[in-house]
């Protein structure tokens, strides 16, 4: 108890909390409606941010998230409607995922090439692939349905906004969790942060830097193939050209905004998603009759203005970016 | 002595084969794979590439469209290339490049009382300046208050866009139009052509020289180049970080902005939100290609510019959808940078190009 | 019973060069192997070949009979041998704990087991004796004390073989004796060790052989009782070496710099100078002994702009220096040698030639107005690399293609080149070889003889007393006294370092 | 692209051949919408008249002149040009080749050359039966629009004819019901971001609105499509009858505010080969697509109304109030 008050986070909390519950208490059919879309705007997004922190914790700048979500909701799509089975579809998808991260680790780590290069390779050939292949006039043969968590789902307000969701998402949130715990209380967690931070170090300690960033990059691609499929087989139902229109940029901002945790990345998803619904909300309520551009900036502004007051100093992982010489250091 | 110092100083321009050779051979390596996939398609490669290449470099007009595309390409890579110098990652080339082309039209449709050579400063200073303003933003948030250059930039994309449409659509929309667009811009401010040359390009390359001198030769780029490569050692010997890395954001943001105005006083003629999306993010590509050298730019950009003017009629002519230039982009980008190809040249280095996130 | 460790014919090459040429060597049970020669003669490369760090192009290791496999350094580290690298190898974000239990994490299920190991660095701490904050932060701690962790790194699995590579060159005396005991007592027990250090009288106090390499051979071996430190010193360079700096006595000039009532925060915002008076005359090299992390550090920086003061003032010359940052400070007429050269002191991407005028980059003769004077940089380049004995096939290649000693001789020269009227230079020799600290020191003792007010802060008290001719101890913060070097003890000097009255 | 084979390519230019190009936006011709029903008008109208036909699609806007001068070169008889955006550089390249016919779809054609047709639509109209069928088919008196970038001519018409409608509708049963049009809120992905348009329709289904008109590229399939996983709901898709084109919708598409894109393509290139086709604008026609398999879930009185009310929408008799 005594840290939680210490901790930042608990402060952030109680700053959306007591307003929450007091919309709440003003009509808690919308502010719990706001809430449950916020979840499903800010899923996929943090998602999208996991696979950053995967990636960027053990010291491989990804800038091909969008890529990654690009290729792998078009394969979960294509698949599932040549196997006619969205769980097929869905392992296709994370399998890609893996082999778009096996390609970025192969740029990265064996060939030492630029990150920032190897992740723009990875978004132009995702880009190109998607569009070149893409054939119009499928179907799914079915989606992953909502599915209520029994007991859970009847908690008030908590049970609409978190446990309403399909299986990708509860599967997100457990990603999501996970990843925390394992990044900050296992030994995977404390060899990745330091093949992130000082890799000699780790190396010298008999981690294998390389082995690690490896492996911790393709998890990283299936948690994009995850991202990929929520998007594809679970939230929309449809794939198109431009799928992920930019949310794998805009994941790369709230990772940072996160600061590279797990949960920081989650609240700034959870933040721009709330934002977003917030804003479909004043038009749905007609409320204000502000132009719809400045609504829509709306999200953005407050990341900038939140992060200006705060002036958060962030820190990336210091390795981040820098091929690893062995022996070297 | 003099003789080891010109020696030294010959060095730096002489350039070893492999840095000629594997751009080259990349480019072909990428076309042959993307062969592959059109016969795997039914498609004939010979025909496309035939088709692709005789309309971007084959005529007089294909070489102007090729320039004409080329042009906001050099200045939106340029504008990255200044970023990464100064050890920022400017992912808000879009939004930059998008006010200032928005400031420009505004210039060069509102202000109609000028003289002609004015009146183009004018409405080109209006480019830059505005997409200075944006890059200022990014730079001063980074520089005094600590924010992350790749946060803001990303988001002051999504905020200049929902601005510069608003703006296209109220304010500044031509009057009984329905679309969002402003009018168009007068005659006289008009970037000429020079014969099918387009003037714009003359400026991009001006530029792209300019740069080059002002990074080598002076010390303002001396000052940039050090914060980039070491910003402690940098603030050591004298030179500010926080003014630095606010120049640097805020020209970047000006060349970016500047690519917009060119774009718009010399081919467009007005402004209207969906002509000028991609150019931002072609700019990382291209800068990177160019391996962050204000020079290298520019064949890059012409080979992105000749394959996307090409693009069109190598689908009429050979059936080969316009995404195929993507695929080759990616390719491109892939055997120019991976060990694969530049193994075999003694010199190439592998270095890193960019800093990550980190300075 | 074959021996701990036996390196056989090992060779490793290097682009241009032979690290390692044909290398073999043994290291028994019990016993202490030093290994001496200058930088670059091959010692880090040959060792972290043992740890399994490097590939030997050929030749065979062999720990315990078995040979060891290129790569594994887990393997290698679970046949109990431990190494302290020549640079830190922890992670400054990470808590002490964090970083001796990375690699062979103690667990509860799945999660790390923090008490576990927690109790773990306590218990380890005390049977070494060797005293650290199982959770404070590597990057708040002083270098020393992050040596300290290093070592109980090395230490934490019961090791048969230690290898230490220069764990000296950021210790106290005291804390130098400390290990040393600590090396006594582990051989005592059985473990055979091999020691890197560039500081001969360490070698001769606890070595029971010696092996000496030069130009990446093994040039030979002996033992402390049959040489002494002379002849130590000619094994490894192949000539006779000076070690006693020669100096005439100082021309005392005028008070050139003077500090008062000097107080300054540290990176954590406490109160790390907690006033200092000091004077600075010129024609003198002042010497400020203490142990690290006692405040020198911040003195320095707040003295060259690279900090700001919390109160009291500089006066150079009897003029205020306000303008806090490092140009300004240097413009005044200060120049520093940092502590940090790889960070503050080098771009090391940029070319010999650029640094050697980093901090006069916007100024005549290397610029013209707004344009650099390439001829110029190239003219002073060439001709700076010749005076200071820069090793470099070229003065256009890049400042990280040089070795430690060499880097650090460009940033002395550059900051010698102007002949300001003060001179600070911080740990100016850390982890230079014998040649190139005979020749710093020559440059330093120069710049005194030519005028300069001399200021040396350094950890290594030998250094201190052969170069300076006042002393001042730095303690907790605090100058605790200022002494005339002749006839200044050595022991005296210590225990106030360590903060010991009388 | 697929040929008809009528013809060959190769004759295009000459006397006896009758060949057709299509420059999409920047869209592609499978976009399920009007690139795609405009491209499938021009394969109707080769068909009808025996003639070839072939698309170049735009990557980027500046391209227009450059594309339309790849089928003028060539002698094209019909050069379709799609999308409002292309409206100058249709006309300017009529100029260019006097002979060849123009259409412009979603164009409207306000210059006095003879060789352009702006093939147009009124949207608001189509709009407006949707939102009155809308308003005839609610439980919940909650209906709800996810709509692209409000600044397109052709979006904001559909919107604010079909609250129009709805307002229309509930007049005449004499009840109050809400009705709540979400506009894309800008940027480039406007058209593009069908993740925005899913959650955007769960927003409104969450509320209880229980009818989801989605008109606005990608995004507005997104949200039919969303919103044909919750039972109990119907949607309205756009521009062309996308039960075929949007089949993830079908549980709930009751109709698609349709503008006859494909028919009014085929009209016209039919019309240029008789020569029969008249310079100015061609005003297609507008309505309410097929139930489809829906059609027992509207009431036979519903349709009916609707059917009156489409009469009336079409005669012009009945205004929607919509500001053009
Ligand atoms: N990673 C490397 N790449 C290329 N050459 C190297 C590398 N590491 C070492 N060398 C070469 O190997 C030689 C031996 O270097 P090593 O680090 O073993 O020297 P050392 O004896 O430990 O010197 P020092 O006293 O400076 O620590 C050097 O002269 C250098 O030329
Ligand atoms: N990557 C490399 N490529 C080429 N040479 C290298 C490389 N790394 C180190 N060296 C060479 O190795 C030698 C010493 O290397 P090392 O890394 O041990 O330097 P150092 O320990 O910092 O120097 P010193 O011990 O003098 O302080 C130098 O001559 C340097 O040029
Ligand atoms: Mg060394
Ligand atoms: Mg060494």
């Amino acid at each position: 108890m005594n840290s939680l008050v210490k901790r930042r986070g608990f402060y952030y909390a109680l700053a959306v909390a007591i307003p929450t519950f007091y919309l709440y208490l003003q009509s808690s059919n919308v502010t719990t409606s706001v809430f449950s879309i916020a979840v499903t705007f800010a899923m996929p997004l943090a998602l999208a941010a996991m696979v950053g922190i995967m990636c960027e914790r053990t010291g491989i700048v990804n800038i091909g998230i969008e890529g990654t979500l690009l290729l792998t909701s078009f394969v979960a799509f294509y698949a599932a409607i040549a196997t006619k089975s969205i769980l097929i579809g869905f392992c296709i998808a994370m399998a890609t995922g893996v082999a778009m991260s096996l390609l970025l680790a192969l740029m990265s780590v064996t060939w030492k090439m630029d990150q920032i290069i190897a992740g723009t390779i990875l978004n132009i050939l995702a880009t190109g692939l998607t569009s070149f292949f893409y054939i119009q006039g499928n179907m799914l043969p079915n989606m992953f349905k909502q599915k209520p968590i029994p007991g859970l789902s009847n908690i008030p307000f908590f049970g609409d906004v978190l446990f309403k969701h399909g299986v990708l998402m509860y599967l997100g949130f457990v990603v999501i969790l996970t990843l925390y715990f394992a990044l900050f209380h296992t030994s995977w967690g404390l060899r990745s942060r330091a093949v992130g931070e000082h890799p000699s170090a780790a190396d010298t300690a008999g981690v294998s830097v390389s082995k690690l960033r490896y492996i911790n990059v393709a998890v990283a691609g299936a948690i994009g193939g995850l991202c990929g499929s929520y998007l594809v087989l679970e939230l929309v139902g449809s794939w198109n050209r431009g799928f992920t229109a930019g949310k794998g940029f805009t994941a790369l901002a709230l990772m940072i905004f996160g600061r590279w945790n797990p949960l920081g990345a989650l609240a700034a998803a959870m933040f721009f998603g709330l934002s977003q619904a917030g804003a479909n909300q004043l038009m749905i309520d007609g409320t204000v009759n502000i132009p719809p551009q400045f609504v829509g900036i709306l999200p953005y502004v407050m990341v900038i203005i939140v992060l200006a007051i705060s002036a958060g100093k962030v820190r990336p992982p210091a390795a981040e970016g820098q091929p690893y010489e062995k022996g070297q250091g | 002595m003099s003789a080891l110092i010109n020696e030294v100083k010959g060095k730096k321009q002489k350039y070893d084969v492999g840095s000629w050779l594997v751009p080259i051979i990349s480019v072909l390596a990428a076309m042959l794979v993307a062969s592959l996939l059109m016969l795997l398609q039914g498609l004939d490669p010979v025909l496309a590439y035939n088709s692709l290449f005789t309309a971007a470099f084959g005529s007089s007009e294909g070489i102007a469209a090729t320039l004409g595309k080329a042009t906001p390409l050099v200045l939106s890579g340029l504008a990255v290339t200044l970023g990464l110098r100064a050890g920022l990652f400017n992912i808000g080339v879009q939004g930059q490049l998008l006010s200032g082309a928005l400031a420009s039209a505004w210039a060069g449709y509102a202000l109609t009382n000028l003289p002609p050579f004015i009146h183009v400063s004018v409405a080109l200073g209006f480019g830059f300046f505005f997409g200075a303003l944006v890059g200022a933003i990014a730079g001063y948030l980074k520089a005094f208050r600590g924010v992350h250059e790749v946060i803001t930039t990303i988001m002051l994309n999504s905020i200049v866009m929902g601005i510069v449409d608003y703006l296209a659509s109220h304010p500044f929309k031509e009057p009984d139009q329905a679309l969002t667009r402003t009018p168009q811009i007068i005659e006289s401010v008009r970037l000429p052509m020079f014969g099918l040359l387009p003037s714009g390009f003359f400026v991009a390359v001006f530029l792209a020289c300019a740069m080059w001198w002002i990074l080598g030769y002076t010390t303002t780029g001396f000052r940039f180049n050090s914060v980039g490569r070491n910003r402690f050692a940098a603030w050591y010997a004298g030179i500010s970080y926080k003014r630095t890395i606010f120049f640097a954001m805020l020209f970047s943001g000006g060349i970016a902005g500047l690519g917009g105005a060119v774009e718009t006083l010399g081919i467009t003629y007005r402004f209207e939100p969906a002509f000028n999306l991609g150019l931002g993010f072609d700019g990382i590509t291209i800068a990177l290609l160019g391996r962050v050298h204000p020079i290298g730019i520019i064949p890059g950009a012409i080979l992105i510019g000749g394959m996307r003017a090409g693009a069109a009629n190598m689908q009429f002519d050979a059936g080969v959808a316009p995404e195929l230039v993507d695929l080759l982009l990616a390719m491109i980008l892939l055997f120019v940078t991976a060990p694969l190809i530049s193994r075999f040249f003694k010199n190439s280095s592998n270095r890193s190009l960019t800093g990550g996130w980190g300075n | 019973m074959s021996a701990l460790l036996e390196v056989t014919g090992v060779t490793k090459r290097y682009p241009g060069v032979v690290a390692n040429d044909n290398i073999s060597l043994t290291v028994n049970a019990g016993e202490v192997v030093a290994l001496l020669g200058e930088n670059g003669a091959g010692k880090s490369t040959l060792l972290k070949a043992v740890f399994g760090l490097v590939k030997p192009d050929s030749g065979e290791i062999k720990i315990g009979g078995t040979p060891i496999v290129f790569g594994d350094t887990a393997g290698v580290i679970a046949r109990g041998v431990g190494m302290v690298h020549q640079h830190f190898q922890l992670v400054p974000v990470m808590t002490v704990t964090e970083n001796i239990i990375l690699g062979g994490e103690p667990k509860r299920g799945l999660f790390i087991n923090k008490k576990a190991a927690r109790d773990e660095i306590l218990a380890l701490s005390k049977r070494y004796g060797l005293e650290v904050d199982p959770d404070a932060v590597i990057e708040d701690l002083p270098v020393g004390m992050q040596q300290r962790v290093e070592i109980l790194k090395a230490l934490r699995k019961d090791v048969k073989l230690l290898i230490l590579d220069e764990p000296t060159a950021v210790l106290t005396p005291q804390e130098i004796d400390e290990l040393l005991e600590v090396i006594r007592n582990l051989a005592k027990s059985g473990v055979g060790i091999v020691l890197i250090t560039h500081k001969l009288h360490e070698v001769m106090a606890v070595a029971d052989r010696v092996v000496v390499l030069r130009g990446g051979k093994l040039v030979g071996a002996t033992s402390p009782k049959e040489t002494d430190e002379a002849g130590l010193a000619q094994m490894m360079v192949g000539r006779s070496v000076v070690l006693q700096v020669n100096r005439t006595e100082a021309k005392r000039g005028a008070v050139v710099l003077e500090v008062k009532g000097l107080q300054v925060l540290d990176d954590r915002k406490l109160l790390m100078v907690k006033g200092v008076d000091l004077s600075l005359h010129s024609g003198e090299i002042l010497g400020v002994a203490g142990v690290e992390g006692n405040g020198q550090r911040e003195l320095v920086e707040a003295i060259c702009g690279m900090r700001n003061r919390e109160s009291g003032e500089v006066l150079l010359k009897g003029v205020p220096t306000k303008n806090l940052n490092p140009h300004a400070v240097h413009e005044a007429g200060i120049s520093h040698v940092p502590e940090d050269r790889e960070k503050h002191g080098l771009i090391s991407t940029y070319s010999i030639a650029d640094n050697l005028i980093l901090n006069q980059f916007d100024q005549a003769p290397f610029a013209k107005g707004w344009i650099r004077d390439l001829s110029a940089i190239a003219k002073n380049a060439v001709e700076t690399v010749a005076k200071f004995d820069i090793r470099t096939p070229s003065a256009f290649n890049t400042a990280s293609s040089l070795s430690g000693g060499n880097k650090q001789k460009v940033v002395v020269a550059r900051e010698l080149s102007e002949d300001l009227p003060v001179l600070i230079a911080a740990q100016p020799t850390r982890g230079v070889d014998v040649g190139s600290i005979e020749f710093i020191h020559n440059q330093l003792i120069a710049a005194r003889d030519k005028g300069a007010a001399v200021m040396l802060v350094s950890a290594e008290l030998d250094e201190i007393l052969s170069l300076s001719d006042r002393i001042a101890v730095m303690s907790g913060g605090k100058i605790v006294a200022v002494l005339d070097s002749k006839g200044a003890d050595r022991n005296y000097i210590g225990r106030l370092m360590a903060g010991l009255k009388e | 692209s697929t040929a008809e084979k009528a013809i060959s390519e190769a004759d295009c230019g000459t006397e006896n051949a009758f060949c057709i190009g299509v420059v999409t936006d920047l869209g592609k011709v499978d976009d399920k919408s009007f690139n795609q029903a405009a491209w499938e008008g021009a394969q109707a109208g080769a068909e009808a008249t025996s003639g070839f036909a072939k698309y170049v699609e735009t990557t980027d806007s500046k391209d227009y002149a450059k594309n339309i001068a790849l089928f003028g070169d060539k002698g094209y008889n019909v050069i379709v040009t799609v999308g409002f955006l292309m409206a100058e550089a249709t006309v300017a390249a009529a100029a260019q080749y006097p002979d060849t016919k123009f259409i412009g779809v979603d164009q409207f054609n306000g210059a006095t050359t003879t060789n352009v047709t702006g093939l147009i639509f009124d949207e608001d109209r189509a709009g407006f039966l949707a939102g009155y069928l809308a308003g005839n088919l609610t439980k919940s008196d909650k209906i709800g629009g996810v709509l692209g970038m409000k600044e397109v001519p052709p979006v904001r018409k559909f919107g604010e004819g079909y609250e129009a409608g709805i307002a229309y509708a509930a007049k005449e049963l004499g009840k109050t019901i809400k009705s709540s049009v979400i506009y894309h809120a800008a940027g480039d992905t406007a058209f593009s971001d069908p993740a925005w348009g899913a959650s955007t329709a769960s927003q409104l289904l969450g509320q209880g609105f229980d009818i989801i008109f989605g008109a606005g590229g990608t995004t507005g399939n997104g949200a039919i499509t969303k919103t044909a996983q919750t039972a109990g709901t119907f949607c309205i898709g756009v521009d062309i009858d996308q039960w075929n084109t949007v089949p993830e919708a079908q549980p709930c598409l009751v109709t698609s505010a349709e503008k006859k894109l494909v028919k009014g393509v085929t009209d016209l290139i039919i019309a240029a080969n008789d020569g029969t086709i008249a310079a100015g604008n061609f005003v297609g026609e507008v309505g309410l697509a097929d139930y489809h398999d829906l059609s027992s879930s509207v009431p036979q009185e519903v349709q009916d109304k609707v059917t009156a009310i489409t009469a009336q929408i079409v005669s012009g008799e009945l205004a929607t109030g919509v500001k053009p």
